[in-house]
């Protein structure tokens, strides 16, 4: 399966940009003190607002931190807060959903009117307001409110999906066969949607690090710790922009982009894994059919 | 040539159609060759996986990715005096002047093939004004409710959607819907797979009359020997993408010679002869990403012998019918082609 | 924007709409099934009312000390004793039992009653509320029609002939574009369209040298300042629809009717629209209708960047002023749409999918 | 520079008020023709949309413009030290010890319905906020009318100082109030003594029309139109010359390298950045650690960082906490200069105070002290002070502190949550009410909410210095004890001044002219303080050409 994932190029270069960024987010701190000796906290005096230079290879903010050590460290806080809220909502969506698909009945019942009234509520809004108590709160704190509020949407999908593996042959058979319906859920049903999941899981990620920088944004961050999301709300409140700072203002918003970007190019492969009927429409596959229909037409013009 | 013979509807040569897969390609149909007189009724029988379905859909030109034609030609020769046509060589845009005025299709799943979210009665009438611009609106209903009469449907059914209608009714539907534009070529790919045998029969009378009545020729897929038995003029059988052997549907019936036509005789009950023992074929259709070598059905073959597994039998006349198999005139090609040459001849025949 | 976060929700319409529908005999008459869908909603109203009242208040901080700090920040001193004690007294937190406040709520909601502002103190909610809304509606109402029609139309046309240079190239693009965090490209963009090259004004609602009211000057201003939040609402979601709609299209090629609309010889244009599209588009056309639901809460960061004088905007002064009778007022308003828009997706279902109306 | 977004109450205003409005009048009486045109002032106010409600009692957000539609008895000059100076009473006289001050009124005065302002509307005004302290409460005792022209405000004691409390109270007509509900009337067409009165009201804008009647005279502009702005987009309107007037948070420095006609002002309120100490517990409760964490502290650099964007810079505070732009000859000589950088004495008040340094935490009896900066995240400013303040501790003393952030920030200073935090402390209105902001009897315990004194000082020879200062009028006297004040300030360290600020006011003089110079103005030029305000609009003139 993995091979099959790895197979078109939008999948390995996906695969690739991601692993630059976890390399990043695992290493940064350790690159940011020993590689660059910059920290994305300290203030360099000398160096107010100043452009790219040999010091500060991406310049300074307004007031004087490094912006390629904060590019560095922020990876890890972004990724952190979107792995956090990721993990958390993928896991209730599962839990959840899956339940109510093979438990069916009241059980399901409950479970269904418990993830409408999430969907109904004012997600971000929510969101915004809770965290916005929690003393700023670092990324991990961001991470769980927003999968606790994030998880309602995906668990439709899964309780469908294993409402109709509930009513699959193996699976009846398996449960005729005595197995409890713990072990049924996790050895039957479970990989049947891991596909499901992974893409879920991935959604999840990018909308935990967009979330996290729109929360950012609005004023909700931990000031001791530097993430992308953090780094653009301080550009934009330091008028980064019209002051001409754009090596404040557009590294992160990119690092973001690049990010969500990699995810989804992923994301294409995981999808037409778990939908066959996408398959066909690889570029690859049309590209050899029409060479092969050109060779016949031209054969046929002879 | 059969194709300057005015009675020849369709004259399709070396026919090959390839899937296109990322590594390599696999031929769902390999050099089929046959012949439609008008108003004859072509059946092509094979069990699933054979290249039967792939074939209609080549026939009629609408192949989609990754399945492509990559060899033969199909030489249509449309009503009314005109120039024959080699199907293959033809645009879309020029193949949409032939479709369903020329020929038409019914698919094997009436339920899927009606879109859902249109009343049936406009799925007549976009048809029937798209190929005579001077229908009027009233006209074509008129005209939708003279042909669903045809095949006894009343006219209130063109309100209905199809989810509305019974499996039979909408597959007769289909049929009627195939006769909307006078095709002189319709093309059934298992039409009766989805009903049960009382509206089956009805179908395949159906059918039969208005074939009589409306004189079209028919290429009629299905995996049930004897029902072609009772419909078809003639008869080919179809094995891992190619015709193993063609015949009156008397001849194929009553004297198969292919060793598979017939275990597959021997498979299906007759329609209207005494029940008598059923045998299945052993074994299973091959792997077309790897075919065996030399004959397709070698490995499941009764009577093969050491030739069988080096040398693709070609379709050779035996008798009344064609037969592809080393069986027949083994002794003389043994061994002295391989399939690269069967498409070298195949190409041959393009380039004249 | 929060599209990955919420726009996943498929909807509660489908529990309504196809799953009920594909059951293969429904054995409620359609009253029964009227009377527990409004039983539902009702229910889900009163959750989520309840945990927008309760949910707030649980954290820490009062009005009085967001006020007094407010005028801390802009003052630059902290205001005279006698000023601080008298906010403490009007705004602070009641001592009365949070439950009591509760039923005083829900007793007021009854009245349709939503209170009175505290940040805008005196000034009933429901006025701010009736000013902001239809900014809102309107901003978020046509960027949300323009992304769709975008997406779902470039959705249908890469679609139609998958894995060619166009859907190669947009599908990808577009999706990307998707990611992009959206409070960054809008301010990009009005320093490009708006500070640079002047073409759209900054931020606001309308032109400040004009008088709200029905009368041409006012309507022409407020196009031309919702150009730019409409655009970067559009650039920033159109991607989803498109690859939803471009995967639902490349399943529904495969569709044999599809197959039998081009063996009959109709035009391209015809097949995809006709057959392909119109099938494909169903879920798009739900989620569309949900999307219209998150039309109130949606545009918080887009009014933030463009300090438009919508919803998100008096949510967000609402939270930073702890002003919790307009807050509710808001999540009221957010949940109230989303129910509606699952109530109309329910039933634009059953209307456009002749397969889920009852048989007669 | 600070972020300066927000309505005051009516506080000072300039100069010996009737010379100046004086020469204002005769200004315009001389180009009369002068009166049209619209100035466009950023309203002080961080909403992008205004409130239609000008209830002058109203604690929360309002419609733009209430500071100069209603005007008080008296005003203060914060560019002067903030001496009181005569608005609506144009003078006064203290009997009774100190404990009653009679305010004749000015003549004249009308209220923009033409009804004359009278000591009952006077006293009205006064006895609303007495009866009522949801209206912003009163430290007077007792109002009553004296005589056709005056009114008697009562204090409990000596009460010398508390006068400037009335620079708050907005003066209303008695008629039009006597059967509103002051805390929930929602008024839209606001009746004041001020010179501008609603003509248009529409959310994003509030156009204000100029009386005629006004009794400081008329103003050059016919209309003075308040546009919402954000912090956001401020600074692009300002640039493309749609904003005349503002006192805001921008890159001023930009600003007016950008354009000749680009006014920077910076108004002196009198404000001193500072790092608060919470005095109230461990371990700033102990005075050696209050002075390592001064010494150690480089408020040269911090004033650099902190006015990057000005094209001024602020100076460096005072050791008292006062601003040496406002109190000049208020601070005791020895005390203008700043406190210098001296690590080895802050280690030395560390070590005589027993602390040791173990693993970057403050230690005491083998007791690690963690230090929390508290800073309000939506502050950038105030949180750039603050990771600079962290940084120098590090390098200096080697201690760690944690930053923290918040909306919450401003609840857990009231409340004494914090060990260290960053904001605005002192003010222009005098010295009393600057050094009062450390009146001990104003503590509250920990965990209570404080509304002053959140750094909670306790002294009581302070405190006592501050109980004769009430009870004197003597200027010379009070700056005798004022300095005396000073001197426990400097040694006790209850909070680490930064440096001396105030609000940055651009001006752009494409369409108006007059405003105060850059440096060393008469009055202040703040859109906050109202009767600061109307003084600076009554300096303008159109521009000409």
């Amino acid at each position: 399966m993995v091979k099959r994932l790895l197979a078109g190029w939008k999948v390995r270069l996906g695969v690739t940009l991601f692993a630059f960024f976890c390399l990043l987010a695992v290493f940064g701190p350790w690159i940011t003190q020993h590689l660059l000796h910059q920290s994305p906290t300290a203030l360099d005096l000398n160096a107010v607002s100043s452009p790219p230079s040999a010091k500060h290879p991406l310049g300074t903010t307004a007031s004087g931190q490094d912006v390629m050590a904060q590019l560095i460290s922020g990876a890890r806080e972004s990724m952190l807060a979107g792995l956090v809220a990721s993990v958390l909502g993928t896991s209730i969506a599962v839990i959840v959903g899956v339940t109510a698909g093979l438990a069916g009945g009241v059980v399901d019942s409950a479970l269904t009117g418990l993830t409408n009234v999430f969907l109904t509520m004012p997600g971000f809004a929510l969101i915004f307001v809770i965290s916005g108590y929690t003393h700023g709160g670092g990324p991990v704190v961001i991470g769980i409110i927003i999968g606790l509020f994030g998880w309602a949407g995906g668990t439709r999908a899964l309780r469908a999906q294993a409402m109709s593996l509930r009513s699959r042959e193996f699976v009846l058979a398996m449960r005729m066969l005595g197995e409890s319906r713990w072990r049924l859920a996790m050895v039957e049903v479970l990989p049947h949607l891991i596909g499901w999941i992974s893409a879920m899981f991935l959604g999840g990620f990018v909308g935990g690090v967009l979330a996290e920088s729109g929360l950012a944004f609005l004023g909700v961050s931990d000031p001791s710790t530097v993430s992308w999301g953090i780094m653009i709300s301080d550009s934009q409140q330091g008028n980064a922009l019209i002051s001409g700072m754009w090596w404040w203002f557009a590294p992160p918003g990119l690092c973001i982009a690049l990010l969500g970007a990699s995810v989804a190019l992923i994301n294409f492969g995981v999808d037409e894994i778990s939908n066959p009927r996408l398959r066909g429409a690889s570029r690859a596959l049309v590209k050899r059919a029409q060479e092969a229909r050109r060779s016949k037409e031209a054969a046929h013009a002879r | 040539m059969p194709a300057d013979d005015p009675g020849t509807l369709l004259d399709v040569r070396g026919l090959t159609v390839e899937y296109v897969a990322q590594q390599g390609s696999v031929r769902a149909c390999d050099d089929v060759s046959f012949t439609v007189r008008r108003g004859e009724i072509l059946g092509v029988a094979g069990e699933s996986g054979s290249g039967k379905s792939t074939l209609i859909t080549a026939l009629t030109r609408l192949e989609r990715p990754p399945a492509v034609t990559t060899a033969g030609e199909i030489l249509f020769r449309p009503g009314g005096g005109r120039a024959p046509v080699d199907l293959v060589g033809l645009t879309e845009r020029e193949l949409r002047g032939l479709r369903w005025r020329d020929m038409a299709i019914v698919l094997q799943s009436a339920m899927n093939a009606l879109n859902p979210v249109m009343r049936l009665g406009a799925q007549f009438r976009d048809v029937l004004r798209e190929h005579d611009r001077t229908l009027s609106r009233q006209d074509a209903h008129k005209r939708t409710e003279d042909l669903l009469a045809l095949v006894g449907l009343t006219p209130l059914q063109a309100n209905r959607y199809p989810h509305e209608l019974s499996g039979g009714t909408r597959q007769r539907a289909t049929i009627a819907l195939a006769l909307a534009c006078g095709a002189d070529l319709v093309v059934m790919d298992e039409p009766t797979t989805a009903v049960d045998v009382v509206m089956q029969r009805q179908i395949l009378a159906n059918v039969l009359r208005l074939r009589d009545r409306l004189g079209f020729a028919v290429v009629f897929v299905t995996h049930d020997l004897s029902l072609l038995v009772e419909l078809a003029d003639r008869i080919a059988i179809m094995y891992a993408g190619r015709i193993v052997e063609v015949g009156s549907a008397f001849d194929i019936y009553h004297h198969p010679r292919h060793p598979y036509t017939e275990g597959l005789r021997a498979s299906f009950p007759p329609l209207r002869e005494p029940v008598r023992r059923l045998s299945g074929i052993p074994g299973s259709p091959p792997d077309l990403r790897q075919p065996p070598p030399g004959c397709a059905f070698h490995p499941r073959c009764p009577r093969r012998f050491e030739a069988c597994d080096g040398t693709v039998p070609e379709l050779r006349p035996v008798g009344e019918q064609s037969v592809a198999c080393l069986l027949y005139g083994a002794g003389e090609r043994a061994g002295s082609r391989g399939p690269e040459g069967v498409r070298e001849e195949a190409d041959d025949v393009v380039g004249h | 924007m929060t599209a990955p976060l919420i726009a996943s929700e498929a909807g509660l319409a489908q529990q309504g709409g196809a799953e009920e529908a594909a059951r293969p005999a429904r054995r409620r008459t359609r009253w029964t099934w009227l009377g527990s869908r409004l039983g539902f909603y009702l229910f889900v109203t009163w959750v989520a009312i309840t945990l927008n009242f309760f949910i707030p208040r649980l954290m820490p901080g009062s009005p009085a000390q967001a006020i007094i700090q407010a005028m801390t920040q802009r003052n630059g001193q902290i205001p005279p004793p006698a000023t601080v004690h008298s906010i403490q007294l009007l705004f602070g937190n009641p001592h009365k039992p949070l439950f009591s406040q509760y039923l005083g709520y829900l007793g007021q909601l009854a009245h349709g009653d939503l209170g009175l502002s505290v940040s805008k103190y005196p000034v009933p909610v429901i006025d701010l509320v009736r000013a902001a809304l239809p900014w809102t509606l309107v901003l978020v109402g046509s960027s949300t029609v323009l992304a769709f029609i975008i997406g779902v139309g470039l959705g249908i046309v890469v679609g139609w002939r998958p894995g060619r240079r166009f859907d190669t190239v947009v599908t990808p693009l577009s999706t990307v574009v998707g990611v992009v965090p959206y409070f960054w490209i809008a301010l990009l963009a009005v320093w490009i369209f708006a500070v640079q090259l002047g073409w759209a004004p900054v931020s606001g609602g309308y032109s400040v040298d004009t008088l709200p009211g029905l009368n041409l000057p006012f309507l022409a201003s407020t196009l031309r300042y919702g150009l730019l939040p409409v655009a970067t609402i559009v650039f920033s979601s159109f991607g989803g629809w498109v690859f939803g709609q471009r995967n639902m299209m490349v399943t529904t090629l495969s569709e044999d009717y599809v197959l039998l609309a081009r063996a009959k010889g109709l035009p391209g244009w015809k097949v995809m629209l006709g057959y392909a599209a119109r099938n494909a588009m169903l879920p798009s056309i739900t989620n569309f209708a949900l999307a219209i639901g998150g039309l109130v809460g949606g545009a918080l960061l887009t009014e933030i960047v463009f300090s438009y004088p919508g919803m998100g905007f008096l949510l967000f002064e609402a939270v930073s002023a702890r002003d919790y009778p307009t807050m509710q007022a808001v999540f009221l308003l957010i949940t109230l749409t989303v129910l509606l828009a699952n109530f109309i997706a329910d039933s634009v279902y059953v209307l456009l999918d002749p397969r889920t109306r009852e048989t007669r | 520079m600070r972020k300066r977004l927000g309505r005051a109450a009516p506080c000072a205003i300039a100069v010996g008020l009737a010379l100046s409005l004086a020469a204002c009048s005769a200004g315009t009486a001389n180009q009369a023709s002068a009166t049209t045109g619209t100035i466009n002032v950023e309203a002080p106010n961080s909403a992008p949309t205004f409130t239609d409600n000008f209830n002058p009692f109203s604690q929360s957000d309002t419609g733009p413009g209430l500071n100069i539609i209603y005007e008080p008895l008296v005003a203060s000059n914060r560019a002067k030290g903030g001496v009181l100076i005569p608005w609506l009473a144009k003078s006064w006289t203290w009997s009774d010890g100190g404990r009653t001050a009679v305010l004749t009124l000015r003549p004249g005065v009308k209220f923009s319905d033409g009804s004359p302002l009278t000591p009952d509307d006077v006293v009205y005004s006064l006895d609303l906020l007495l009866k009522n302290p949801k209206l912003g409460g009163a430290t007077y005792s007792s109002v009553k009318t004296a005589g056709s022209d005056a009114v008697a405000v009562t204090w409990k004691s000596a009460a010398y100082q508390q006068l400037s409390d009335l620079k708050t109270v907005n003066i209303i007509e008695k008629k039009l109030w006597a059967n509103r509900n002051p805390l929930t009337y929602v008024d839209k067409n606001p009746v004041g003594t001020g010179p501008f009165t609603v003509k248009a009201f529409s959310p994003q804008a509030v156009t204000m029309a100029a009386r005629t009647d006004y009794w400081g005279g008329k103003p050059a502009m016919a209309n003075l139109k308040y546009v919402a702005a954000t912090s956001a987009n401020i600074q692009t309107q300002l640039q493309n010359n749609s904003i005349d007037f503002c006192t805001c948070d921008i890159d001023a420095k930009s600003y007016v390298a950008a354009d000749p006609k680009h006014h920077f002002i910076m108004a002196w309120d009198g404000s001193v950045v500072s790092v608060m100490l919470n005095n109230g517990k461990a371990p700033f409760n102990d005075v050696n650690v209050r002075r390592a964490f001064a010494d150690a502290v480089d408020n040269e650099a911090i004033a650099k960082l902190a006015s990057s964007k000005l094209p001024i810079v602020e100076p460096p505070a005072s050791p008292t906490g006062l601003s040496t732009k406002t109190y000049q000859d208020w601070i005791d000589p020895k005390y203008l200069a700043p406190r210098k950088q001296d690590v080895a004495a802050a280690k030395a008040s560390l070590q005589a105070g027993g602390y040791t340094i173990e693993g970057g935490r403050l230690t005491k009896d083998g007791k690690a002290l963690p230090v929390t900066f508290v800073a309000p995240s939506d502050t950038p400013f105030i949180m750039t002070i603050a990771q600079l303040v962290v940084q120098q501790i590090k390098q200096t003393l080697g201690i760690d502190v944690k930053l923290s952030g918040g909306a919450n920030a401003g609840d857990e200073i009231a409340k004494g949550k914090y060990d260290l935090a960053a904001t605005w402390l002192s003010s222009g209105e005098g010295i009393y009410t600057a050094l009062n902001q450390f009146n001990g009897s104003l503590a509250v315990p920990i965990g209570t909410e404080a509304s002053n004194n959140s750094v909670r000082f306790r002294n009581a020879a302070y405190d006592n210095i501050l109980a004769q200062m009430a009870g004197t009028d003597d200027q010379n006297k009070l700056k005798q004890l004022g300095m005396q004040a000073q001197a426990i300030f400097v040694d006790q360290v209850p909070t680490i001044p930064l440096f001396s600020s105030g609000a940055a006011g651009v001006a752009n003089t494409t369409h108006w002219t007059g405003w105060p110079p850059a440096a060393e103005p008469d009055y202040l030029a703040d859109t906050g303080s109202g009767t600061e305000l109307i003084t600076t609009l009554m300096h303008l003139t159109a521009a000409k050409g």
